[in-house]
């Protein structure tokens, strides 16, 4: 039964590596200008964790296959190079090298996270709420109008709060329920969040990033290839999580303008 | 069924036939809902979240918050007596309620205390109805496709904004009034209250989210009054 | 009665070490149940003065936790008020740190006892009595110090600071109760002859700590860092 | 040698029913009622996910029976979004604080640790006794939340504030159901402290003569080590849940910021700070994933050398990486919130901590897999289930490679990919160390032995089958499948439907399967062939005495000790591989070969 045992666990660590291997399941391709560090950092973990992975599993039912045999003699052996050489290659052969990858791993957040946007990133506030995303472009006078979180009505689709009657910035801002942005154009999100927490994910883009009720995060990033993603939620924020979604669309410049001008006629 | 519950059921159609057919020196109030100043525009509604929903829509519906017709005419406002008539046990038909291409069918929907209210959902998609009840007991419950109707009943008179969470453009009202005696203007601002016995009333009419008015009107004998309601709207 | 024990033994005295061969030994240092009280100081299990400082650690982490969540909410928002504490507050400390004084009298009067220098018990009876009374009175001090601030309009939801301080009073206050039913329960064992050295000691110390703590929530509330 | 004749007198035995099965002060009564609890606790948890994965599989489908259970839940048995996301709340907050947390620590911890060292009991029976209770009232309030109007709590485990904060306004099951949910925990906690406080002193205090701190069994170790955590840990998250509660109960804003809409409606709160209740929670949760893990570590290691024949090639090496594992999961805990909002350098900072844990447990697993190498491997269902649990527990470990690092969490944060790393690594890994302690300890528990085909069978078709249900979840995740999505509507995540569907079918069979053990337990309780006090010729105290044990463990004696636990391999006089830790004779030389 040890030989069995010995078999299945090496049958199982070789199967449950296929798909990666293969690439049967793989994440949306990558649309943004930081998403190929992330990428690398994602296959060079994927070469450690799973040499580690395959690795462990196939020593492990080699030594039950050899060992779990009934043997008369009593005698047992031990490791050659016992505790210290296994101690000693923990340390230097998984835990260093994975500190390193992590150490490597950090540029990629840095690319994230440690760059100011770009002076001329075009700003977008999107505000999560139960359960959808909106978002609003500043218009043509550049300024995003006050909120007042009591005025928010989604029966008439005052969905930011927003008090055009008194304050002029309000007026020209372009509320959506889809995020359309131009191709190669570096994007300010501004993020907002009305109810309880909530997550922007776009896998497409390499972004993911909560909402913090209470306080504005910012997020900056650059889209790469046109087309249509999806933007999704993934911060459990109530019963329709599940559906909680709205689309990026990244248009060429014209197109934008063309959108643009169209969201404006529908405010 | 025993001869008695025959009985009983005859007696109880013919008492309802007298109180609800035209009889003898019964009055009705007619008139139209109008507005003044500038309603609030009606912006589009996105639905680009919910696909199933958006493809019903080739043109985009827009809100509901303010329904107006040619001649300043207003749907949407129940007109109902507030006082003066007696309170009435709420009739044996329920009321329908329906989601349909995420939208309310109808988003003004009146009906008695107690009477039973039956709502559907018609799309492909799991709704959320959510009545923000404050004097009735509140509930929040979701309705995937396919599932049998929702069945509710509230026991106090209330207007209750209904919403869905999962589709938060979805807004609607549940009018729920003390007795029959009521009307939601059609598009044309029309509203009718038939079969009102002598008596003085008053009449209210409400329009979402919270404007209403009031007048005093006498019946006696069987006339028809008209009465008119001229709501002030704000652009904002 | 306690307080008509004859004077020790001497054999008693001189009973071997409580820890041999560098490990604590465990269950042959316990005592029969009921055994005599001079007997048992020797052979008292350590475990209950180890125990204490678990729970004093366990406390600690708990308030430590509370700290933070003070730290953090008043940095959250510029909606922290500092509210001014309510005066009987600094009476009731004293109370709290004149009770530590007096249940270290009892218990260095128990411990001549136990050893035997001293064959009266009545009067370290009377120090945990005035020790219990001290106790009562600072958690009544409490009480009223939130009369005190419910007298200024300042309730547990009106502003943070108001929050953190019916929070922290009021969980310090539980602790202090059970400590209250620790002397009790002292003071009870004492009048039947069952008390063990160790059992005193951590509840002493127990005390000792309800009065640092209270101390350190005081500061923490007072200076309005 | 003569035994030590100490009147040792922790308390007398029970003379009633109520003293002897329900009050019980015997720490061998309180173990067996933490286990039927955490077994009655498992069965619900376990229903609860074949819901779910049915759900998720065939999410329009209609489950026979389901509207009579909750008929707002599943109106015509199709399962409401809000209903899967309770019994997703409920199946994990069961799982891990009634399963994961009672079964190997509480239930085993509270049986043999006073065993392993001796002693006769606990120092503090009584606490014990209300450590049991308290969380027995703590799983009656939880599992009271499906009783009222609403429902239990959806705001799952981690009950994310504001969304668990603010009220009924955030979603069904967010009023009374969360406040019982929170108040269940707050008690919890307290069942814990009175549980860690005695476990402590017990391995401080009531060691037998002899029974140095180096001569204890590696399971009194991880108890001790777990203890220790959930001392620190359980008193974090009381201070929680009472504020939580006050959020909600009192109208406080600790966790409720200002100028948050629910329902076009303004939220009467104001300043307070989202990230306080993560970093509060996970400063408990990261700790709490060991305190489910280490006493698993701790039974697999010592059904191991009982097994292997050998000692260890290093029991030191295995008990400072448990050590290190408990340190280092207090300074880790951020790496839950590398994406939350928190400030990305510290993101950094608790990312070199997070992958430092990968060396005590590649170490650990080393150790285990090197002490194999020449060993005189015996194959009994015990320890199928101890190599079962090395294989899930490196399966589970090394996902962590991906999680720990920020830039990667970007694309794995919130999916499946988390879900497979935790499910196996803390879910399966530890419920293969609760199989394997019970396989181990059955006989000395209830005297009888258990059956080895019916356990063989069990142990084959969990181990292929919880393989079948979490590995693809980490293809879910690496395809970005978000976690708790009552269902997939979005356009990239339906082609994965399949794949979830098979993931609920070998769930179903899995779960199937552990009706086996479970007649397993009742049919070997009662016809089980009697068991001898030494069945696998192990060496540590509880296996001398008789099985079951007597009221009083060592029947009014203490055992002396005269060596560490692990005198396996090595020759004797009598011929036998293996000394006792109470027996007096001296190897006479190690059996080791070339």
């Amino acid at each position: 039964m040890g030989k069995l045992l010995a078999v299945t666990i090496i049958i199982i660590a070789i199967a449950s590596a296929v798909p990666f291997v293969m690439h049967t399941w793989e994440p949306p391709a990558d649309v943004s200008t930081h998403g190929g560090l992330i990428d690398e950092q994602m296959a060079d973990t994927m070469i450690e964790a799973g040499v580690s992975f395959l690795a462990a599993q196939i020593l492990l039912g080699l030594f039950i296959w050899q060992f779990s045999k009934p043997r008369t003699d009593s005698k047992v052996k031990t490791f050659p190079g016992g505790a210290k050489g296994l101690v000693i290659a923990a340390i230097v052969l998984v835990g260093v090298e994975v500190l390193a990858l992590g150490a490597f791993g950090s540029k990629a957040w840095a690319a994230v996270y440690f760059t100011p946007p770009a002076a001329d990133a075009m700003p977008v506030q999107v505000q999560a709420g139960q359960f959808a995303f909106y978002f609003r472009y500043p218009g043509p006078d550049g300024k995003f109008g006050p909120l007042h979180p009591e005025m928010i009505n989604e029966g008439n689709q005052n969905l930011f709060g927003l008090d055009p009657e008194h304050d002029v910035e309000s007026r020209d801002d372009v509320v959506t329920a889809e995020m359309a942005i131009p191709v190669n154009k570096e994007v300010h999100l501004l993020m907002h969040a009305k109810d309880v927490s909530h997550s922007f994910y776009v896998p497409a883009l390499r972004i993911h990033q909560d909402f913090v009720p209470g306080l504005d995060l910012s997020l900056h990033f650059t889209a790469t290839k046109v087309g249509t993603y999806e933007i999704v939620c993934s911060q459990l924020c109530g019963l329709g999580h599940y559906n909680m979604r709205a689309y990026l669309k990244v248009l060429s410049q014209q197109d934008f303008d063309e959108w643009m001008k169209k969201e404006q006629a529908a405010q | 069924m025993t001869l008695k519950h025959v009985f009983l059921a005859a007696l109880a159609t013919l008492a309802a036939v007298t109180l609800t057919a035209a009889g003898p020196g019964s009055g009705t109030i007619t008139g139209k809902i109008t507005y003044d100043g500038t309603p609030a525009k009606q912006k589009p509604i996105d639905m680009s979240k919910e696909p199933s929903c958006a493809s019903q829509h080739p043109t985009p519906i827009t809100t509901e918050t303010v329904v107006t017709g040619p001649g300043n005419t207003l749907e949407n406002v129940v007109v109902y007596i507030s006082a003066g008539a007696p309170d009435e046990a709420a009739p044996s038909a329920p009321v329908n309620f329906d989601q349909k291409g995420c939208q309310y069918v109808p988003h003004m929907l009146a009906f008695q205390t107690n009477q039973e209210l039956k709502i559907s959902n018609d799309d492909q998609t799991s709704h959320n109805i959510h009545p923000l009840a404050k004097i009735n007991q509140e509930w929040n419950k979701s309705q995937p496709p396919g599932t049998p109707p929702i069945i509710a009943k509230y026991d106090k008179a209330e207007m209750i904004h209904v919403k869905c969470n999962i589709h938060p453009w979805m807004s609607g009202t549940f009018a729920v009034l003390k007795n029959s005696h009521y009307s939601v203007s059609d598009k044309d601002g029309n509203f009718k209250l038939p079969n009102l016995p002598p008596g003085k009333y008053t009449i209210t009419a409400w329009h979402e989210p919270d404007q209403e008015m009031t007048q005093d009107v006498e019946i006696s004998g069987s006339e028809t009054k008209t009465v008119s309601f001229v709501f002030k709207l704000k652009p904002y | 009665m306690a307080t008509t024990l004859p004077p020790p033994k001497p054999e008693l005295l001189s009973l071997p070490e409580r820890r041999q061969n560098g490990h604590s030994g465990g269950g042959q240092n316990l005592v029969p149940a009921g055994g005599d009280l001079r007997v048992t100081q020797h052979y008292s299990p350590p475990a209950s003065s180890s125990a204490i400082w678990v729970a004093i650690a366990a406390i600690c982490m708990s308030f430590a936790a509370f700290t933070s969540a003070l730290i953090v909410r008043q940095g959250s928002s510029n909606d922290w008020r500092h509210i001014t504490l309510p005066s009987v507050l600094f009476l009731s400390t004293l109370l709290l740190l004149a009770s530590s004084v007096t249940l270290e009298v009892a218990r260095r009067r128990v411990a001549a006892y136990m050893g035997g220098a001293t064959a009266d018990i009545a009067p370290s009876r009377l120090w945990m009595y005035l020790t219990l009374g001290l106790g009562l009175l600072f958690v009544a001090g409490q009480y009223a110090a939130w009369l005190q601030l419910r007298s200024q309009g300042l309730y547990l939801a009106t502003n943070p600071n108001s929050s953190f301080f019916y929070v922290f009073t009021a969980i310090h206050a539980v602790h202090v109760l059970g400590g209250l039913a620790g002397l009790l329960r002292v003071i009870r064992k004492l009048g039947n002859a069952s008390l063990r050295r160790s059992t005193l000691d951590a509840t002493a110390y127990y005390w000792h700590f309800m009065g640092v703590l209270w101390v350190y929530l005081f500061l923490l509330l007072w200076l309005k860092i | 040698m003569h035994e030590t004749a100490a009147p040792a007198v922790v308390h007398g035995p029970p003379t009633t029913f109520l003293s002897k099965h329900v009050f019980s002060l015997d720490h061998k009564v309180i173990g067996l009622q933490y286990y039927t609890l955490a077994l009655v606790a498992v069965v619900t948890g376990m229903v609860l996910s074949w819901l779910m994965r049915i759900h998720l599989g065939w999410s329009s489908a209609a489950i026979p029976g389901l509207q009579v259970l909750s008929p707002n839940g599943a109106p015509g048995g199709v399962m409401t979004p809000e209903y899967y996301l309770q019994l997703m709340t409920m199946h994990a907050t069961i799982m891990v604080f009634f399963v994961l947390t009672t079964a190997p620590f509480a239930a085993f911890g509270n049986y043999f640790l006073p065993i392993q060292v001796g002693a006769e009991d606990m120092p503090f029976p009584h606490f014990n006794m209300m450590s049991f209770w308290t969380t027995f009232t703590a799983f009656l309030i939880l599992v009271a939340a499906f009783f009222v109007p609403d429902g239990p709590p959806l705001s799952g485990w981690t009950a994310y504030a504001p969304l668990s904060a603010i009220g009924k306004n955030a979603g069904p099951g967010e009023g009374t159901g969360q406040v019982l949910w929170a108040a269940a925990l707050g008690v919890f906690c307290i069942g814990q402290l009175l549980g860690s406080l005695n476990f402590i002193s017990t391995v401080l205090d009531m060691r037998t003569k002899g029974m140095t701190l180096a001569r204890l069994p590696v399971t009194c170790w991880a108890w001790f080590i777990t203890s220790c955590m959930g001392l620190t840990a359980f008193a974090v998250l009381m201070p929680a849940t009472i504020l939580l509660i006050l959020d909600h109960v009192a109208g406080t804003s600790f966790f409720i910021a200002s100028g948050l809409v629910l329902n076009d409606q303004l939220v009467p709160h104001s300043g307070g700070s989202t990230l306080l209740w993560q970093h509060l929670f996970w400063f408990f949760g990261h700790p709490e994933v060991y305190i489910a893990i280490v006493p698993g570590m701790g039974i697999v290691t010592h059904v191991l050398v009982t097994n292997m024949r050998r000692p260890m090639l290093s029991m030191k090496a295995i008990l400072y990486s448990m050590w290190a594992l408990a340190f280092l999961s207090y300074m880790v805990y951020g790496h839950h919130m590398f994406v939350s909002g928190m400030n990305p350098f510290s993101s950094l900072v608790f990312s070199f901590p997070t992958l430092m844990i990968t060396i005590p447990s590649t170490v650990v697993v080393l150790i285990w897999i090197g002490s194999l190498y020449g060993s005189k491997l015996r194959i009994n269902t015990a320890s199928l289930f101890a190599l079962g649990f090395i294989s899930m527990f490196v399966s589970g470990g090394v996902s962590g490679f991906f999680l720990a690092q920020p830039s990667i969490d970007i694309m794995l944060h919130a999916t499946y990919f988390v879900v497979g790393h935790f499910h196996m690594v803390m879910g399966v890994a530890a419920m293969f160390g609760i199989f394997s302690g019970t396989y181990f300890w059955f006989p000395k528990m209830t005297g009888h032995m258990m059956n080895e085909t019916i356990g063989k069978i069990h142990f084959w078709l969990t181990f292929v089958g919880t393989y079948c249900i979490f590995m693809p979840f980490h293809y879910l995740g690496w395809a970005g499948n978000v976690r708790r999505y009552a269902a997939f509507t979005d356009d990239f995540l339906k082609p994965l439907i399949p794949v979830h569907q098979f993931i609920t079918v070998a769930a179903i069979f899995t779960g199937a399967v552990q009706l086996l053990f479970i007649y397993n337990l009742i049919y070997s309780r009662f016809r089980g062939p009697a068991a001898p006090a030494n069945p696998w010729e192990g060496t540590s105290l509880e296996w001398a005495m008789p099985s079951p044990p007597p009221w009083n463990n060592f029947g009014g004696h203490d055992p002396i000790v005269y060596h560490d636990a692990d005198q396996y391999g090595v020759k004797t006089a009598s011929g036998a591989d293996y000394i006792m830790q109470n027996s007096p004779e001296q190897a006479l030389g190690t059996a080791e070969g070339d």
